[in-house]
């Protein structure tokens, strides 16, 4: 078999079209082949690259999420063990509905909570979720019907959701505390807190946010939960919730304004490096700042940039590896 | 509707059954029919006679637009049953069949069981009130076919691993069952023995009593012995037809006298 | 020489040995009569013999050698340095890239062939001059890992020179052989029969590895599963909500709901395709003018190549909101059955739709194939055309119907996109057509392609779930299979 | 009709006697009418399957045909040898050190410079924010340009550069005034610009080979992306199934059906066939990753995979519909053939399989369908995701090295952000389902020939 | 290889072509034929007779191993051509049916031109050097089968699209074509008038110059006219063998002389 010459990489749908930008123009400036970019979710693309070292085997994994520790073990059982991780930035999670519809501008973490809940709070009791309308509990929000189409538990946006609004929502009511009064251990409350409703209110999405933007279109009431990016590009049918009066956008997000974003990230495999030809500048290029910087491409398409990017690019050039 | 009347007109004697005029059947170029005039009376049984593929089939088919189901296939003329042309657009095929019955030259079995085969034209015709009459049906049209004591036993067999002429019997029963008026049969006999034919010819006399029959054969003996009527094809054209013992004995047509005396084919 | 000349070689030797073998057998006999079979079977025989077993050969040792020699090369490595076999196997990997990686350069003219034998660790840099011909390797090239690598190369070319010997060997035996029997009186016609009946039990055979290759290549990570969540609850839990936040146990990963959404899906979607497509089907084969059926049978085979995600935005843009408007809340029925588009019926018809083709085109083609005399016999007794349809033609082609709705079933058990977009992605067991459920097939696809850490039982469970509508699945054909033995009817 | 005018209302009467032929007694008014009804019926089915047929064709062209179409900006641009050839010499090497990031001010320059030629006025003060109207592609196009003719190098060269994807979506109406309020990737003083430049003939609205023959673009240029290279893709990987899938399909079906005696071995692969049809087609990408990439050592993201994956895929369906169109050949036709001294062999190759071949080719038209729409194993193999690659450099590199196929670029377009890639998501349905129709004449002539009765 | 042996010993007469030793034939559960034993003579043309169903067309079938074909269909004893077994595992069923020919009680062309029907069996067993042979092989053959005439001009028409009678002597004549040893006819004439009919039996008693022809028939004159030695079965059992002279007028066995005189069927 004659030699690979591109970069390899597999990983997360949402971090494709970073990459993908990264490696149109990585092949266009550079004299390395443009680097193939499979899709796929980031468990397969974290399962290719823990397969093994070797040129066969894949030299990057892109990630929504951090790498977990029994990953770590399953790709050092494989003998790889030498990762680089390289955080590019923060992908914002947004609340919107359609552009005609009701308009959701007060929203904080408790609101969802209330609407998505299947047991809430109604005057200090636990009670099955009893709400059809947002202003039910919540008057500053329109007479609308509830219906949320959220993601589905194959996203790792789901987590933030769950963490990031969800659990924080469900302290806020007080159904934490009404949980562990009724007799639950904390750590089932927290479990339970996590719930959505399943009476039709909050439907999972296991597609694409063009799948929720469609869901979206054929429902006028309904909110969705998107990717800061595709709101942004997608501003003539939607219109954007705030999240605790804030409004999301690639600044109040990277100040810590808005509450509701997760970390992306790239691993690779530093045994490639050096071999692979055009993988450390590849990697170096991916994180340089006319790539990711605030002015650059990735962040005009979306991508909230690193504040620490500088750290993150020393660490790159050093190939510093994970403990 | 002017047709009809016509039609009407041409009814003189009542014991007529089908009248054809002028028939033509064409395949595709093949002239395979020309110029048939033929009066087939009722309560009688006609043969017809002639050199394999000179258009007995054919003919036999289009009495009862059989030769609809052949794409290629055309026929032209008039063919009056009952002095109703059954070509005209406001017959229905479907009747027509159900009152002219046809055994085929080559048997034809479905593969369904014995009993169905039989069942089938009964119960598409709603003849029988009940299972009970459906099953005397059966066993009545499987005895006037001489099949009955071959498979009383076996009638849930399928109806395509009897032997060849087991087939044809069946085919006949088939037929029968449906009580129609007319019976073409297209060699009936051809792969029976004997005694099995003679009970055929039996049944044959049996049917004319009030039925029409037109019979296919290329046996003179069996023209001569149950047909009171013959024609004789030769070559797509009708050459002679008339009472079946002047044919075979005063012949008038030489081409007749030939077949019959066994020097042209 | 190369296995790929190799091939050629003998393909060579096979095209002259069949226009030998032929001249032969003619010439073997006065009047080519009196030869046993048609002389073109006497240089097939001769072509295949001389083709096939050296074919064979050349196949089984490109496959076998690798793994010869990795037997023979890892007793190179000291005891010392490693632990147990899967360290070896990792050091042996690293010959086999460093062997390659020289390979490689000498074919790229970095090192000369004496070098690639010759060099030490000691003195070159052997990473960095693979690197520079753009090999990878994972660390260092160790001494004996390069002694190794040399020793590999060394039995490879030898491997590769004794194949070149036996496969030509075996080839012009096959073929001197092949040429003495081209002789009248031997049954070349049956041994070359013999041959292609080989080939035709191989190309039956393909079906078995198939599913052998489905079964193992699901099985190791089915059983690491069940290693992680118990079986039990898998197979009755009624509750499917995998969670995400690492709450080990947490989730809920029973089957049964999907099994159920699955069923109920598919059996949807077989109630709206095949009363259409084989109404679609008569009416082409029996009724329609040759013009009509020439022109609507391909068209309707075009709804079979519409990409499924295209079903899938028809489901969710059109159909859904549809249902919604009849069924739903305020709907033209004034019931509220149908809470939200997506919902068994959605994704049901669309996948009908879909499938239509399948029992349409196929159903269509048998129909046409019972004999005319079918239908005759049924005419000549006063049965009018659907008469004759409903009870002669469709019992004769019954098995090849039932195959072909079977076909359907199939493809609307293995469809994901529909359900998706159609059908939601909420499991759920209930009987109302009008609520969102989803498939087997979708979590599968769904559980691959998320987020989830890829060792978990969230991940690993879609393994289990292939493996399980595989057993599902197999045992719902047994029964098709039994059932249609026995109604089978064979006309003639 | 005959009813209708002779509808004298008899009673019901089982056996018709002596009863005229124009008029129907009333079971065969009866039987007629269910007649009707079942020859109702099959129109209905047709027409049902037309109708959806329909709509969904109307849907793909209605969505999918702007996408043939692009909006191209056409400007004179000065190629500077200060910043493109500093050190004069015009080595290759030297200038290839100049990035598309600094091509891009070039193009920024000559739009400002090509506006004020036609007097539009910008309300910008930075050049630089012109650039939102033309596609980030463009810089790259100059580049290679140069470095393809470094004579180009200090001269004014006109270029047809891709307008930016909102641009062409406001001329296709598909964004418009109130949209742009929000959009911080284009204003409506571009759009102004944009007016005015279509009055001077600066922009213009043309057909795109690009699309047809072009390769995959980025999330953030849809206006340069195209289908061509993953038609390719596709291509070889059909190659793949059709010279696999036909031959072996039709090889097992025979055996199966002609020569294999009944017994538990056969009966296990007969049902294991079947089995196979249900197996859902990611699963046959799992198959493809273990055994031809990890365990064959096959490249990952080639379409010889995937012509592979998809060969197993596609095999039951052409096995099932091969064997029952065996099936129903009479085996009046076998026994002829074999009475004369016909070998088994001889018979089925001589007489069974022209017989049977128009559900063979029914089969293979419906296998191959399948396997081009297909995406799902194709997740696994790496052939879906970014594979910008250019059109194969020879026939062995179409099956070897990196590609992606129609419905896995469909697939990824249908998830982009970008509403353009919407449109050209329905725009490449309508190239596959014309590959698709290409493929399959062939089959359907040779299918129509073969159709006989007998 | 014993069995080979015991064959060659049970050869005393030269002549001998077929030899049967206590040959059964079941159709599943049904026992069609019954230790039937009976030698087939070399240039002699042997007619078996008897009632419809009596398992004629399954003995002749079995002489050719043409009951390989119906999956239910199994066949014990011994049958020997030349001194060989032809159950033996050794022997090609396929040489043996280039051997020994056979024309269908059905008549079953294949769905092609006429040519090509009478073409196959030269072609695939190599009969013809050249176009120009192949020609001479099928208009030979279509003489013999006495159809030419017929259908000289439409030689590149389907045979399906034939008369009954036409699609009978198109198999005659495909079987001739490919010059077996051995004929087996079952009803060869049944949908023939007399004219073909006589043709056909001209080209029987020609072939019995060098082969042997065994003819099934329903017609007694038919099998007194062209064989030298009748079987008559009946019920699946061979009831008497011998000279045909000797059958008709003098049968041993009462049932043969009931069933020719017409008594029983
Ligand atoms: N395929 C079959 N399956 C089951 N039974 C069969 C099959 N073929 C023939 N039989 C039965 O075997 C017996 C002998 O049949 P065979 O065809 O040999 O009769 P035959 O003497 O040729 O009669 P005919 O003169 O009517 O052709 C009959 O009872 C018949 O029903
Ligand atoms: N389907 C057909 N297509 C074309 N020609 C046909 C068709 N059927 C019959 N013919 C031709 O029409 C002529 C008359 O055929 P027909 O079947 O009526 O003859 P027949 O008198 O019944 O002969 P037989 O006694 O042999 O059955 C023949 O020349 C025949 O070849
Ligand atoms: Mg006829
Ligand atoms: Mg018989």
């Amino acid at each position: 078999a004659a030699a690979r010459d591109q970069v390899q990489v597999a990983g997360s749908s949402t971090v494709l079209p970073y990459a993908s930008i990264v490696a149109e123009a990585f092949g266009e400036n550079f004299d390395f082949p443009t680097p193939v970019v499979e899709s796929g979710g980031s468990s397969a693309g974290l399962k290719k690259f823990c397969q093994g070292v070797g040129e066969e085997q894949s030299d990057i994994a892109n990630s929504s999420r951090k790498i977990r520790d029994a990953e770590i073990e399953a790709c050092a059982a494989n003998g790889v063990t030498d990762i680089i991780e390289v955080r590019i930035g923060y992908d914002g999670i947004v609340f919107a509905s359609q552009l005609d519809g009701p308009a959701y501008t007060s929203f904080t973490q408790a609101d969802i909570f209330n609407a998505l809940a299947p047991k809430v709070v109604v005057n200090g009791e636990l009670v099955d979720n009893p709400y059809t309308k947002w202003n039910e509990f919540n008057p500053d929000l329109p007479d609308a019907e509830i219906l949320a189409f959220i993601p589905g538990t194959k996203h790792g946006t789901r987590e933030v959701f769950e963490e990031k609004v969800i659990a924080v929502g469900c302290e806020a009511t007080g159904a934490l505390e009404a949980m562990i009064a009724g007799g639950m251990s904390e750590d089932d409350a927290e479990d339970a807190c996590l719930a959505v409703r399943a009476d039709g209110r909050s439907v999972d999405i296991d597609g694409d946010y063009t799948e929720t933007l469609a869901s979206i279109d054929a429902n006028a009431n309904a909110i969705g939960v998107f990717g800061l990016a595709f709101y942004e590009n997608n501003t003539d049918k939607l219109k954007v919730a705030t999240m605790a009066g804030v409004e999301p956008s690639t600044e109040t997000i990277s100040s810590g304004e808005y509450p509701v974003s997760r970390p992306l990230y790239f691993y690779v495999k530093k045994a490639h490096i050096g071999v692979i030809p055009g993988l450390k500048e590849y990697t170096e290029f991916f994180i340089s700042d006319e790539i990711a910087g605030p002015d650059g491409p990735l962040a005009e398409y979306g991508l909230v940039s690193d504040p620490e990017l500088a750290a993150t690019q020393a660490m790159v050039a050093n190939e510093e590896t994970m403990q | 509707m002017k047709d009809n009347m016509e039609g009407r007109k041409l009814v003189d004697q009542m014991d007529v059954k089908f009248q054809t005029r002028d028939v033509q059947v064409y395949y595709g170029d093949t002239h395979a029919i020309k110029d048939v005039n033929v009066d087939i009376l009722d309560k009688t049984v006609t043969a017809f006679i002639g050199p394999s593929g000179c258009g007995k089939s054919t003919f036999l088919r289009s009495l009862n637009r059989m030769n609809d189901t052949i794409p290629i296939a055309r026929v032209e003329g008039k063919i009056l049953l009952d002095g109703e042309d059954i070509y005209d657009p406001k017959v229905d095929p479907v009747q027509l069949r159900a009152k002219v019955g046809m055994v085929f030259q080559k048997p034809n079995p479905f593969p369904k069981s014995i009993y169905d085969n039989i069942a089938y034209g009964p119960r598409i015709h709603g003849l029988a009130r009940n299972k009970a009459e459906l099953d005397d049906i059966v066993e009545h049209s499987l005895r006037r076919g001489a099949l009955w004591d071959e498979v009383k036993d076996r009638l849930q067999e399928p109806g395509t691993g009897l032997s060849g002429g087991q087939q044809q019997r069946l085919c006949i029963a088939r037929a029968v069952a449906t009580e129609p008026e007319v019976l073409l049969m297209d060699e009936p006999c051809s792969a029976l023995d004997p005694i099995a034919t003679a009970q055929v010819e039996e049944l044959i006399d049996e049917l004319k009593q009030n039925f029409s029959v037109v019979i296919v054969t290329h046996s003179m003996q069996q023209a001569a012995r149950v047909s009171q009527k013959t024609a004789f094809f030769h070559l797509g054209n009708l050459v002679e037809y008339g009472d079946t013992d002047q044919i075979f004995t005063n012949p008038v047509d030489p081409r007749t006298e030939s077949y019959i005396t066994g020097r042209i084919g | 020489m190369s296995p790929l000349w190799l091939l050629i070689l003998i393909l060579v030797l096979a095209i002259a040995g069949f226009a030998i073998g032929r001249t032969r057998a003619m010439a073997s006999v006065d009047d080519h009569r009196k030869l046993h079979s048609r002389p073109n079977y006497y240089g097939t025989n001769v072509a295949m013999l001389a083709f096939a077993p050296a074919a064979l050969l050349l196949a089984v040792w490109v496959v076998a050698q690798p793994i010869v020699i990795n037997a023979s090369v890892s007793h190179l490595i000291p005891e010392t340095s490693y632990e147990d076999a899967g360290a070896l196997n990792l050091i042996m990997s690293d010959v086999k890239r460093v062997a390659e990686g020289l390979d490689v350069a000498v074919a790229q003219g970095a090192l000369s062939a004496e070098e690639a034998r010759s060099i030490r660790t000691e003195f070159t840099d052997v990473r960095a001059r693979l690197g520079e011909v753009g090999v990878a390797l994972g660390a260092n090239v160790d001494r004996d890992v390069l002694r190794a690598a040399q020793a590999y190369r060394a039995r490879a070319a030898t491997g590769t020179w004794f194949m070149t010997a036996a496969v030509l060997i075996v080839a012009l035996a096959g073929f001197f052989f092949a040429i003495r029997e081209a002789r009248g009186d031997f049954r070349a016609r049956n041994r070359v029969e013999n041959g292609i009946l080989t080939l035709l039990i191989t190309a039956a055979s393909i079906a078995i590895l198939t599913t052998l290759g489905i079964v193992l290549s699901l099985l190791f990570n089915t059983i690491e599963f069940f290693r992680l969540y118990p079986a039990l609850d898998f197979f009755t839990r009624l509750e499917w909500a995998p969670s995400f936040s690492g709450r080990g146990g947490a989730s809920a990963l029973g089957i049964l709901p999907l099994l159920w959404g699955t069923f109920y899906i598919s059996i949807v979607a077989l109630l709206v395709a095949t009363p259409i497509g084989l109404f679609a089907a008569i009416y082409l084969s029996e009724y329609a003018s040759k013009r009509v059926r020439a022109f609507a049978k391909p068209l309707l085979e075009v709804l079979a190549g519409i990409p499924t995600i295209v079903y899938g935005l028809f489901a969710l843009l059109t159909v859904g909101p549809l249902l919604v408007s009849v069924f739903g809340n305020g709907g033209l029925l004034g019931v509220d059955w149908m809470g939200g588009g997506r919902a068994v019926m959605t994704a049901g018809i669309t996948m009908g739709v879909m499938l239509i083709p399948f029992v349409s085109s196929l159903s269509d083609d048998i129909i046409n194939a019972v004999p005319q005399a079918m239908r005759d016999g049924s005419y000549g007794l006063g049965a009018t055309q659907s008469e004759t349809v409903r009870q002669v033609v469709l019992p004769a082609a019954l098995p090849g119907i039932v195959g072909a709705v079977l076909l359907a079933a199939s493809r609307a058990i293995g469809e994901t996109m529909i359900v998706v977009l159609g059908a939601g992605a909420a499991a759920r067991m209930s009987l109302n057509p009008f609520e969102a459920m989803t498939t087997v097939t979708a979590k599968i696809v769904s559980q691959l392609t998320g987020d989830s850490d890829f060792a978990s039982p969230e991940a690993l469970v879609a393994f289990a779930l292939g493996i399980t509508l595989f057993v599902v699945t197999l045992g719902l054909n047994v029964l098709a299979l039994y059932i249609v033995r026995k109604y089978r009817e064979q006309y003639e | 009709m005959t009813d209708a005018t002779h509808g004298t209302a008899e009673p019901a009467e089982p056996r018709r006697r002596k009863a005229s032929l124009y008029a129907s007694d009333a079971h065969t008014r009866r039987r007629n009418a269910a007649e009707k009804r079942f020859r109702a019926y099959g129109i209905a089915a047709i027409a049902i399957g037309l109708f959806f047929l329909l709509v969904l064709l109307v849907t793909i062209v209605r969505n999918g045909t702007p996408a043939f179409t692009q909006t191209f900006v056409t400007i004179e641009v000065a190629l500077p040898a200060d910043k493109l050839d500093k050190s004069g010499n015009r080595d290759i090497e030297e200038m290839k050190k100049v990035s598309t990031f600094g091509y891009a001010p070039l193009v920024d320059d000559a739009l400002a410079e090509a506006l004020a030629q036609a007097g539009i006025e910008t309300p910008f003060a930075n050049a630089k924010d012109l650039r939102q109207i033309v596609s980030a592609s463009v810089a790259a196009q100059v580049r290679d340009a140069v470095l393809a003719d470094p004579a180009l190098v200090g001269t004014s060269h006109e270029f047809r550069l891709l307008a930016a994807s909102r641009v062409d979506g406001y001329m296709k109406g598909r964004v418009t005034r109130e949209s742009v309020a929000r959009d911080k990737n284009i204003s409506a003083e571009h759009l102004d610009i944009v007016d005015q430049m279509i009055a001077a003939g600066l922009v213009e609205r043309r057909f795109n080979p690009g699309f047809v023959f072009g390769a995959d673009a980025s999330e953030s240029r849809p206006e340069s992306a195209g289908i061509g290279v993953s038609m390719l893709g596709s291509f070889f990987m059909m190659l793949v199934v059709l010279a696999l899938a036909l031959p072996i399909g039709v090889a097992a079906s025979i055996y199966l059906e002609e020569f294999a005696t009944q017994n538990r071995f056969t009966d296990l692969i007969e049902v294991n066939i079947s089995n196979l049809a249900a197996v859902p087609s990611i699963v046959f990408g799992i198959l493809g990753l273990a055994v031809f990439i990890q365990f064959a050592h096959l490249p990952s993201s080639a379409p010889i995979v995937g012509g592979l994956v998809l060969t197993l895929m596609t095999l039951p369906t052409i096995i099932i519909s091969t064997r029952a169109s065996l099936k129903a050949v009479p085996p009046s036709i076998r026994e002829a053939a074999l009475g004369v001294g016909a070998s088994k062999m001889q018979t089925v190759f001589h007489h069974v399989l022209p017989l049977a071949m128009p559900g063979i080719l029914t089969g293979t038209i419906i296998g191959l369908a399948q396997a081009l729409g297909e995406t799902a194993p194709l997740l696994l193999i790496g052939m879906v995701g970014f594979i910008a690659s250019n059109a194969p450099a020879s026939f062995a590199d179409g099956f070897l090295a990196p590609n992606s196929a129609m419905p896995a670029q469909i697939y990824e377009w249908a998830k982009r952000a970008d509403p353009a890639y919407y449109e050209r998501a329905w725009g490449g349905i309508i190239i596959l389902l014309v590959f698709l129709m290409v493929m399959n004449i062939i089959a359907i002539i040779l299918r129509r020939r073969f159709e006989r009765r007998w």
